[in-house]
């Protein structure tokens, strides 16, 4: 079967691989880069886990072909923390345990992630249209509806 | 087989592909990407194209052009469309509307295409190589279209007698018990002069409240002057049933989201 | 169009374990040669944090920091048997096992600490910070980073034990039913505040008040997601969800999560927690199994506060906007 | 979250170094850097992966099944049907000796609800195993399904499960687990209001994020790692062994990062196949759900049916109570014969009544077979138990929350199971709520206490 070639910038780093035409970048990230960050919760679009940022914005990666982010620059949960400093939005998960499983939590992020890179003090109601794409099972969304909220706050203390 | 996409420059050549058995056009994904997942085999090719005009938005003056690969956030983020951001930000999640297309939406089966439900009340039309259709005519056919949707088209009403609800059982991203879009024109005293209303769910595709537009013509947007238009609210409508609602309570609150829409 | 309000109150016991089986788990503890401390166990976190409760356990029964104990859990090549995570049973079944096996990992630790300090191990007693004083005598202590080198190196002690727990089965008697399903029981009581849409009927869960006896909070913070997500959880299965929407008939059942309906970010109750605490007798310092009844109580209170607004009872789960509407439609035919 | 430590102050120490502090999750760094491994996280060259041809009929016979086609679908690497499974014929709660084996692993002969498995087909790549499974054909007789418990309770009805020879559970009390405490009837007739009202529910799912399912790999010594996201490692493992016949030392189970469980990851469904696969074929071998299987295959939390039955004084006292619990287990019986006793053993719920007659049936029917979930046995119960109290309590003109003061256990009080009720904090409960909820009662409610009757 022949092979697709897809080079895109993944947190960074360049990376270049062979495809099978039709390959979702979910599964491309997963089974050929090693990133299992991003997670298959459903494949159909209604769970958000799989959620990365390519050019800068929210995709779920379970419903994007491979082959056509060629060229994209793409972000995942995996590339957040910097030199082994965490990113404050994974600051903010921790301090206000807002994992259970973990199982949603890297898509949680991305969402969040876009929200703040866009709108640094978001109120309630943006956070929960922000998050509205990723279902949660374990918390009931109220710690992370809260983490997101304080590492807005933290983030803007920065700033100041 | 497995699925292969195969990417063209021109739609004209993406239409002379999608003549082979198994083939789809791919827009956002949304669809026919997550068929593939489930196991879709009758999905064996994928065609898509990267015409530009595909991906642009063009106003002039009140017309309106959107191209078919334009996504649900690109609309509800133009300045010029702020009329439509709410029927556009009623489409899925915030990743899914940056995937989701217009053309794929005129696809999308009940209780999905709530922002086709905005485009039949807008009158709009749909663009294929071939010609412009009516979007009812459009929506009557497209199990059989197979055509590249190029375009949507239509004249921008204005602000106010352009309304727009989404019901829905989870928020704030649930998808539609039932979806509304009504233009209305009003005339100097509040009467209504003209009427297009347009419903989601009410049957497997977007469909025309005909019998409550004519019972609005003429009549002022109070408790009483509407109430004919609620009675007719459900002529002619044939609700899906879906694990979201029954058809009976579809019927059975249409009238009251109508009557709450209508006196917003 | 009327918005009417009501509300209801629920209370509820729950058992812990499934006696009705036999219900054991093991565990084993054992030190590193600096006096870290190593749980083996084949028990599952489902993400209630099973992991972190037993490091909690373990650290508290040997006298460490949580930090200096690892749990290496559900590796059958390595981990003893564990029943299983289900029934409310894992902190509380888990839990005894490894204070069995860290009590007899501890006590190894004072007797090779006290050949270390020439005294009697039953006069020494832990810090809680990693350090073996002589009772009385603080200033006589050595760490157990010396004791477990010393151990390892120049006793040639294992500082290592092994837990087991079993709650024995209870056959219930086939005539009166005489039986003893589970072990302790954790309790809840919840009012609920409702809105019910008497044109659509839609209901909006405003608040709930959930009050939950638990034996004791071992990480207050975990109980804290338990019982959060576990309230939004009764109230999803109150209003929301099914496989089957018109059960007995198998036609409709949703098949992704935009049909299978539960609670989303926006439509969240406002919450509040209150928990009280009354050690049970048999659980690992106390505490009861509270995971699966903080899910309970929120379905009858919330049934019963849409009676209290509008007048109707639904009888059937889950309460859908149809179910309500059409028995408000068969009241207003009465 | 409040602690409201005031109560019970005088049975508790709060003395202690790490129970009872808010110390950070271990499991936590690693699940915000998305560094935590779930089962699916591994990948092995070379894996197949495994789809399921399911039944498409309630009820039916198979007459046929030809898998030729799908043989020779390109990437088809195995094909397995019921003869490839040495020990077909399985229920999981035979660890605890409750039979019958009522179950298949693969359909033989006869599905008995629509989703059964019938062929496993093992290929290269997703697609290709899609693709073959489309190509098996499997020629069946329908014959008459029943879906509703009453009616497969009837005589003549459709039998869904020869194993068990009739629509119910018999367990040693025989069609239903029975408690037995007091005179039911002489409770309803001193009774001043008798009320009997029926409660029901439909299934309901655990809907986890992650989807069940498990990752194979041969260690190349015969031996097999099998990465798992069940609830109950060696639960599994055992029930594997039996299934395949093989000794449980060939069998290596690696788990206990799970992405929501919520009771449904403790059937044993996905790991015996994937790793007969994998020793057929000498290949690792994926098998996990589809969203779409997660949600209508994998056991549900059954529909339940409660009867109460109630006999209660004008002041309050509750003096009868009688509940007739119907659990509609599906086609098999998975653990539904232990949550319709566990049933049995929590009516009539936390209240003190004399006079108590529980009868709890698992019904057969040819839906997805049930099985535990959150509240196994008792949260469909606590929601009849509950709502019939408020009924109860309107009946006699009390205020609902009072009422359950009057007949809430305490300390002492024989269940009607026959076990003296240790450790009572429901009253304190019910303060608290009326408090945090400003519900107010009388204030003899506000001085009870769960230690000491009467105190």
């Amino acid at each position: 079967m022949a092979k697709v070639p897809v080079q895109f910038t993944l947190n960074g780093s360049e990376k270049a691989e062979f495809v099978d035409s039709g390959t979702t970048l979910l599964n491309a990230l997963r089974d050929k880069v090693g990133d299992t960050s991003p997670k298959g919760g459903c494949h159909q679009g209604t769970c958000g886990a799989c959620s990365v940022i390519i050019d800068g914005e929210l995709r779920l990666s379970c419903l994007t072909l491979a082959e056509t982010c060629d060229g994209a620059v793409i972000s995942t949960t995996s590339g957040l923390s910097e030199n082994g400093v965490l990113h404050p939005l994974q600051r903010a998960f921790l301090d206000t345990f807002a994992t259970q499983c973990g199982f949603c939590t890297p898509g949680m992020i991305m969402a969040a992630k876009v929200l703040l890179d866009h709108t640094p003090n978001p109120s309630r109601d943006e956070v929960v249209e922000a998050l509205s794409g990723n279902i949660c099972r374990c918390t009931g969304y109220e710690p992370i509806i809260q983490a997101v909220l304080t590492a807005a706050r933290a983030n803007s203390q920065n700033a100041a | 087989m497995a699925l292969a996409l195969q990417t063209f420059a021109t739609v004209k050549d993406a239409n002379a592909a999608l003549k082979a058995q198994g083939t789809r056009y791919l827009g956002g994904g949304t669809l026919v990407v997550r068929a593939a997942n489930e196991g879709d085999v009758s999905v064996s090719g994928l065609v898509t194209s990267t015409e530009p005009s595909l991906s642009t938005i063009a106003v002039a003056g009140d017309k309106v052009r959107i191209g078919a690969s334009v996504t649900m956030a690109t609309i509800a983020g133009h300045p010029e469309l702020g009329t439509l951001a709410k029927a556009a930000r009623a489409v899925g999640g915030p990743a899914i509307r940056n995937m989701a297309t217009v053309g794929g939406n005129l696809f999308a089966p009940a209780p999905y295409g709530d922002f086709a439900v905005a485009l039949l009340a807008l009158d709009a039309t749909v663009s294929t190589d071939s010609g412009e259709t009516p979007i009812e005519t459009f929506l009557a056919n497209r199990d059989g279209s197979r055509a590249v949707v190029t375009s949507v088209n239509f004249t921008l009403p204005k602000a106010d007698s352009f309304r727009f609800l989404k019901v829905s059982r989870v928020k704030p991203k649930g998808v539609s018990v039932l979806s509304i879009a009504a233009v209305l024109q009003q005339a100097p005293d509040g009467t209504v002069s003209a009427a297009r209303i347009a419903l989601g769910c009410m049957a497997d595709r977007p469909m025309r409240a005909r019998a409550a537009e004519k019972a609005l013509i003429g009549r002022s947007l109070t408790k009483d002057g509407i109430a004919p238009a609620l009675a007719a609210a459900s002529d002619g409508t044939w609700p899906i049933t879906d694990p979201i609602a029954s058809a009976w309570y579809r019927n059975e609150v249409l009238p009251v989201h109508l009557g709450r829409l209508l006196l917003a | 169009m009327a918005i009417r309000r009501g509300r209801g109150v629920a209370a509820i016991n729950y058992p812990t374990g499934m006696n009705l089986g036999g219900d054991p788990t093991q565990a084993l503890v054992h030190s590193t040669p600096t006096g870290n401390f190593m749980v083996t166990l084949s028990s599952v976190d489902l993400g209630q944090g099973m992991k972190q409760i037993m490091a909690q356990i373990c650290a508290e029964t040997i006298g460490v920091p949580t930090d200096r104990v690892v749990v290496d859990t559900a590796d059958t090549d390595t981990g003893p048997h564990c029943m299983g995570t289900f029934a409310s049973r894992g902190t509380h079944r888990a839990g005894n096992a490894v204070i069995q096996a860290a009590r007899e990992a501890r006590q190894v630790m004072l007797e090779v600490a006290a050949e270390e300090l020439e005294v009697n191990a039953s006069d020494l007693e832990t810090d809680g910070q990693g350090n073996i004083l002589v009772k009385g005598a603080p200033q006589k202590s050595i760490s157990m980073f010396d004791v477990a080198l010393s151990a390892h190196f120049k006793r040639g002690r294992s500082i290592s034990g092994r837990g087991m727990f079993l709650i024995p089965r209870s056959y219930p008697e086939k005539e009166t039913g005489a039986m003893k399903p589970s072990t302790c029981y954790a309790h809840a009581c919840t009012v609920a505040e409702v809105e019910v849409d008497d044109e659509t009927g839609e209901v909006t869960v405003l608040t709930v008040k959930n009050v939950f006896e638990i034996g004791r909070a071992l990480n207050p913070k975990m109980v804290e997601q338990q019982l959060v997500g576990g309230s939004w959880m009764g109230i999803s299965h109150a209003l929301y969800e099914t496989t089957e929407p018109y059960y007995p008939n198998r036609d409709h059942g949703g098949t992704d999560f935009n049909q299978y309906l539960m609670p989303g970010p926006g439509d969240l109750a406002e919450t509040e927690i209150i928990v009280l605490e009354r050690p049970s007798a048999d659980g690992p310092y106390g505490a009861k199994g509270p995971g699966e009844m903080c899910a309970n109580p929120q379905i009858p209170a919330v049934a019963n506060a849409v009676f209290d607004a509008v007048g109707v009872r639904i009888d059937t789960l889950p309460i859908t906007p149809e179910r309500i509407l059409r028995a408000l439609k068969a009241q207003a035919a009465n | 979250m409040e602690l409201r430590k005031s109560y019970f102050a005088d049975v508790r120490k709060d003395d202690l170094h790490e129970i009872g502090q808010p110390r950070p999750r271990s499991d936590s760094p690693g699940h915000v850097t998305g560094k935590t491994a779930f089962f699916a996280d591994r990948n092995f060259p070379g894996m197949l992966h495994l789809k399921m041809v399911r039944s498409p009929h309630h009820h039916a016979r198979i007459r046929s099944i030809d898998t030729s086609e799908a043989e020779k679908h390109p990437g088809v690497v195995k094909i397995l049907t019921a003869k490839d499974v040495p020990h077909n014929v399985y229920t999981i709660l035979i660890l605890i000796q409750v039979g019958p084996e009522d179950e298949t692993v693969l359909a033989d002969g006869k599905v008995r609800w629509k989703g059964e498995a019938v062929v496993a087909v093992l290929a290269e790549t997703e697609r290709a195993a899609q693709e073959a499974a489309a190509k098996v054909k499997v020629d069946y007789e329908v014959l008459p399904a029943v879906f509703d418990m009453e009616e497969a309770l009837k005589p003549g009805a459709p039998l869904v499960n020869e194993y068990h020879g009739q629509n119910y559970y018999l367990y040693d009390s025989g069609e239903c687990r029975k408690v037995r405490f007091g005179d039911v009837e002489a409770g309803f007739t001193g009774a001043d209001h008798v009320l009997e009202q029926s409660y029901q529910s439909s299934p309901i799912e655990h809907a986890p994020t992650e989807t069940t399912g498990c990752v194979v790999a041969p260690e190349g010594n015969d031996r097999f790692t099998c990465y798992t996201n069940t609830q109950a490692m060696f639960f599994t493992l055992d029930n594997t062994s039996i299934i395949l016949q093989m000794p449980g030392s060939k069998l290596h189970f690696v788990g206990g990062t799970v992405g929501g469980g919520f009771g449904g990851k403790v059937d044993v469904i996905v790991e015996p196949i994937a790793i007969l696969g994998a020793k057929l074929t000498g290949r690792p071998v994926c098998f996990i759900y589809s969203r779409e299987e997660e949600m209508q295959i994998s056991s549900p939390r059954a529909a339940e049916k409660v009867v109460i039955k109630d006999g209660v004084m004008k002041d309050g006292r509750i003096v009868a109570r009688k509940v007739t619990g119907y659990t509609d287990a599906g086609a098999y019986s998975r653990h539904s014969p232990y949550g319709a006793q566990k049933g049995a053993g929590h009516y009539p719920g936390p209240y003190t009544i004399p006079n108590v007659w529980i009868d709890t049936y698992c019904v057969y029917t040819n839906r997805t077979p049930s099985s535990a979930m959150r509240g196994f046995g008792v949260t469909i119960g606590d929601f009849a138990l509950e709502v019939q109290m408020d009924k109860l309590a309107r009946l006699i003109g009390m205020d609902p929350l009072e009422f359950r003061f009057i007949n809430a256990y305490r300390d002492g009080d024989m269940k009607a199971h026959r076990q003296p009720t240790e450790g009572a904090a429901l009253i304190e409960c019910m303060q608290e709520a009326s408090r945090a909820a400003n519900w107010p009662v009388a204030e003899k409610y506000m001085a009870m206490s769960s230690y000491v009757k009467g105190a």
